[in-house]
């Protein structure tokens, strides 16, 4: 029976609360409405209002209390409604979450995995199709992770949980009805890994969550034109498999990063600095970005003109093969 | 300053500057003027100053209101609209507040808010674009004195309270007034918001139209609070309460607070009790959290019935009434529809021309590279 | 759920449910137990529970609190602090609240409680370290039951009312303390705080030392509230309001409000009006915003001197014990000034140790980077 | 007579307000304590607590309430009292200031100028150091802009203060007492553009804000050493003036980038990415950075091993050279 990355993150949690006691759920209408997506559908049911509830509608308030909660020693798992909402939260995150256990030299743990659906392309409104991951990389002290696959859906989010350093887990929205006929559980690769998910020899792309399904499709395209891609899933935003990355470009010599946040500081920015910096001699061409555009996220109707593409990779690993 | 015969350290306000904290409290039963069978209780505190025509003119709006916010559903499910967040049940709220303000006054909305906008003349179809995706927003704020409809709960409160402080800066004897809801109440915007109005004097009206629910969260869940207006007095302004479903109270208790707030008394906070008829917004299932009995009894309180009702007793309702004001909402259905329909897709290369005001070159490969994008797919 | 008959929209929550809001509102005056000379005003509704012991403890707690406040101010001076926040003047407040805790309660501080941190048995240099800059913190919270110093105002309210929520869910009948000045009640997160703290009925108490300024600010220009505990009722909690500067009236308020979280009956905010005798912080200039007339009259109600006179009164208070305080303060001063003076440097190689607590090696080459500059300086 | 850099940022703010009164200074101690720092000193004697006047203490409060007044038609030029308390007003830096005009599309102007004394290097506890540029420079919508020396102290605070698009003027707070003989008032080059500070032929240094001395001083030291070291101060952080740092690549064909702030996704990463995007063949080296690092901004009594400063500077110099 198919499972969705939805249901694959919902069985997560599930599991996570069935394991463990000391995880906690809570948020904006994640109770008996199981959240907007359905991601904790049924577990206000299973688990009781104890630990599966509703919260007052403030951001920073539901990431502070979840500070609170885990000096006390539970395993809070806050859900921020949408990507564009939790802005309101960033100083508990930036000022507390990602810097309390390096203050109190590792004597306070805060595993709080803080779970939020991002990225566009579901012509939603306004602020609501953000894909902020660069503010939340920048900052040291949080593990930043995205699922590409329903199955990494699953296994990531167990990691996360266990984790005991705070977690930002991005749920790249678009693709939360992804199917997989893998039965859960399912363990994949660490999630500090990058994989590999097609190996190839000309290009190296780069991605991450909702865009690694789109980087398939583009080096599927690709291979129609006898163009080679290799598509590396990057899992982990910070800290980044650095690593992965240099071997995969030693490999093929050209390089490409596709994300939807705005180019500008993207990871784009960042891997393409690391990539220079560590194989330097093995480049061929400069590495591309195919992002979205330095501009406010666009409204629905001209999302798919804003968003990275099939054409916009394929267009950057023809430039990059010019070289 | 410092009391220190009997060794107290007041604080920095003398007590006589001190308003009475009890005047700041909500009276224990809502502002209320008509009953749902239309019977008007008169209230010296609450006067309505308005004339037939004004009466009329208010249901008037409110069932326009309703149409339009049907059709909006209608051409959601058509796919015309991706989402959209309904007003039925909260007209009285919104109609009877915002027809209490002078043209110069300003609005600062969330995202429900069809009525007031149409009190604003916002044009109706411009104002389902947001809801439909075609641009980010339609309307002029500077035409109509509505700002952005703001979507990030409570933020715009901030907006209304540092206009508010522009206006009374100037000399300017207008009024600001934001709408947000229950669920709004927690969020730390509208605490700051309403700490800088108490402090500056600012001619601002925080209106909270308590529906009952923040999507699935009901009020108990939100604050523990004996009631929203009761929050008031923490920023040293009168807190109201007014029964949101009886357009008359809505509008002489908003009245009411306009005018002091124009006078420079102070900023007021309004509690508007009323109910969400609808789903959350068109993606939302309420049978998830609330009751079809819970529904029934809610759609008993229906402020147009209530307001025809009244027409009727007050002779101001008959069938030419009706028909003209079918005939109009019919009219304005069919322009919304043709609206919507006939929209220009939004160009694309417009994208990038709102970004800075201040002309900058430096994303010209990124428009290059849009335009190319373009011209390979035949797209535009 | 709704009350169709009169055509109400009534809260989802039962009239019947509802608290007597009158409840909520703090008293006309602060409570106030002693005079400055003395003089002892018993009240049945704050009964002092204390042995001579205890009284004579508080007095200790106090004096050697001044005394470490004062060693820092010199230390800072003498440039072995970089900064240091007094808490001149707010030792009753502070250390009365902090007393009425039990064992297994938390503490979650401000910058400014050295007083309720002595009381917890943190070690006064190690309180130091963070103003030393040797170490971001130096205490382990979990041995003293005291949260890290949070330096952005407020902000420490969500955690210890997060902490509540833990204890409460978790059976555990401990309560937790949170510390801010009047100038945090303006920030959003208090304010989210309570609301959580209402709703969830989270056994924290919020206690406020309204020292009168933020800084430079006072308080009329922080709000208009007609007193801070005004604030409680809109969150559904009582506001209490004490003499700060009465030792004996701030342990029997917090007291109080500590039982009555404990028996789960829910969170309560406190006001304790006091005054902030030292300039904000070593590098204040308060001459800029306040007159000497008002230090020196705000002097006058010296919280040390109170219970001095107190104690004097009742016959806990003679030479020996004056020369027992003495001496012991001074050991103190002393071991803080050792304690400060021998610090270690830090290790420079300690940053990367703790940013992660599961092991990552993804900032090798910068631990190797340093490592090398380190070596080539010759530095550590 | 010798002016300071807070005292021409003071400069700049007087006669702003002569010029224009719809100029307004509001904050947190900034009327009669004339700022922490002291840079709106004797405004409010001059200009009125009308127009120079203290807030709440609430930084949300005071970006949203910018907006409303900038709506309204004044020039709010707000000041955020240290970097790390920018934090809580970050949903309506990035979610209003910085989106508002774009979603009115134009209609609604927001001149806004939010002044930031930012960065490390004073010896302050913990908050008071942090150098978040890359947050505001990753948002669409806001222009960044940080002096590096006392005359674009005052020029580039006038320029910011007459546009109409919002402003994030980080003030470097280090150098506030960085002095100069220039008579004010002074105009120097716009702020959009990168200015060389040092003409160099071997390497090329991009820095900015409390760098440009750091960066000018380890030229200084190169020298010493047979390196010629060009110094180019972005001062725009948003938009970066590619031309100029493309076109010092491509006289020297080495580069490296200089900032306080850690160095994964700091403005390096985005300089790094578009100099080897642009001058590619013209590399001789990878483009390096010298930067704080990936933790948290340290305790004062660790401050000097973690910020940048000429020694590291010049190791990266080194090996930059040795490819
Ligand atoms: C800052 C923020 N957080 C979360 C959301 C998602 N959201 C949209 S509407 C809503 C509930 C709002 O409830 P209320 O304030 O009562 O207004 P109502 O929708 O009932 O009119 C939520 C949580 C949002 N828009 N903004
Ligand atoms: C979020 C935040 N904004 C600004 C500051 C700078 N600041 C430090 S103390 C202070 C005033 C605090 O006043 P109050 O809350 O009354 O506490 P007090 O210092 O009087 O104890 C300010 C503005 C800060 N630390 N945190
Ligand atoms: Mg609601
Ligand atoms: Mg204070």
């Amino acid at each position: 029976m198919a499972v969705t990355m939805a249901q694959a993150i919902n069985q997560a949690l599930a599991d996570a609360m069935a394991k463990d006691e000391r995880v906690l759920i809570f948020g904006e209408d994640v109770g008996k409405l199981g959240g907007v997506f359905r991601v904790t559908d049924g577990l206000q049911a299973t688990y009781g209002e104890d630990r599966v509830f509703d919260t007052p509608l403030a951001e920073s308030g539901i990431i502070g209390t979840a500070i609170g909660l885990a000096m006390y020693g539970y395993r809070p798992v806050p859900e921020m409604q949408f990507d564009g909402f939790t802005y309101p939260a960033f100083e508990q995150i930036v000022s507390h979450l990602a810097k309390m256990p390096n203050r109190s030299r590792g004597t306070v743990k805060l595993p709080v995995t803080i779970r939020i659906p991002f990225g566009g392309g579901i012509g939603a409104v306004e602020h609501h199709s953000e894909s902020p991951e660069a503010y939340w990389a920048h900052t040291a002290g949080l593990k930043v992770m995205t699922p590409g696959t329903p199955e990494d859906g699953y296994s990531m989010m167990r990691e996360a949980i266990e984790m005991d350093d705070p977690v930002v887990f991005l749920e790249p929205k678009r693709r939360y009805w992804m199917k997989t006929d893998a039965a859960m559980p399912v363990t994949t690769e660490p999630a500090r890994d990058a994989v590999v998910r097609r190996a190839g020899t000309d290009v190296s792309v780069f991605c991450y969550g909702p865009m690694v399904r789109t980087a398939l499709d583009a080096a599927e395209a690709a291979a129609d034109e006898g163009w080679s891609i290799e598509v590396v899933d990057l899992r982990s935003l910070s800290p980044l498999d650095t690593d992965a990355i240099v071997a995969s470009v030693e490999r093929t010599g050209r390089a490409i990063v596709v994300h939807e946040a705005a180019r500008n500081l993207g990871i784009g920015a960042e891997v393409a600095a690391r990539i220079q910096e560590r194989a330097f001699y093995h480049l061929e061409a400069p590495v591309l970005r195919a992002t979205g555009f330095d501009t406010p996220y666009p409204p629905a109707k001209l999302e798919e003109f804003w968003l990275p593409d099939v054409d916009r990779i394929l267009d950057l690993v023809e430039r990059a093969l010019a070289y | 300053m410092t009391d220190a015969a009997n060794g107290q350290v007041p604080a920095s306000t003398d007590a006589s500057d001190r308003p009475d904290p009890l005047d700041f409290l909500p009276p224990d039963e809502p502002v209320h003027l008509l009953d749902p069978d239309g019977t008007y209780h008169p209230d010296p505190d609450h006067p309505i100053d308005l004339d037939d025509a004004a009466l009329r003119e208010l249901y008037r709006l409110m069932m326009v209101t309703r149409k339009v916010d049907r059709e909006a559903i209608n051409l959601q499910r058509q796919g015309q609209l991706g989402v959209y967040a309904s007003c039925m049940g909260q007209e009285a709220a919104q109609i009877g507040s915002a027809y209490a303000l002078g043209p110069d006054d300003w609005i600062f909305p969330s995202y429900r808010e069809l009525g007031a906008a149409l009190v604003r003349q916002v044009d109706a179809a411009g104002f389902l674009h947001l809801y439909r995706g075609t641009w980010l927003s339609d309307h002029d704020p500077y035409k109509h004195n509505f700002g952005l409809m703001s979507i990030p709960i409570g933020t715009q409160a901030l907006h209304a309270t540092g206009f508010a402080m522009g206006a009374r800066l100037d000399g300017n004897p207008i009024v600001a007034m934001t709408y947000y809801g229950d669920g709004g109440t927690s969020e730390g915007d509208p605490h700051e918001a309403m700490t800088f109005a108490g402090v500056t004097k600012a001619p601002v009206i925080f209106f909270v139209q308590n529906n009952q629910y923040a999507i699935s969260v009901p009020l108990a869940k939100q604050t523990a609070a004996p009631t929203l207006a009761h929050k008031a007095i923490g920023y040293g302004m009168p807190g109201y309460r007014v029964d949101g479903n009886d357009v008359l109270a809505s509008y002489a208790v908003t009245r009411r607070a306009i005018d002091r707030a124009r006078e420079g008394v102070g900023p007021a906070f309004i509690e508007a009790m009323t109910y969400r008829m609808e789903a959350h917004t068109t993606s939302d299932d309420p049978s998830r959290y609330r009751t079809q009995e819970e529904l029934e009894e809610a759609a008993k309180t229906d402020p147009i019935v209530r307001m025809r009702n009244f027409l009727t007793k007050r002779d101001l309702y008959d069938s030419a009434l009706e028909d003209a004001i079918e005939e109009q909402t019919k009219q304005v259905a069919s322009e919304v529809r043709a609206g919507i329909y006939d929209a220009p897709h939004g160009d694309p290369m417009e994208l990038f021309d709102h970004v800075y005001l201040d002309a900058t070159n430096h994303f010209e490969d990124q428009v290059a590279q849009l335009r190319s994008e373009l011209s390979q797919g035949g797209e535009v």
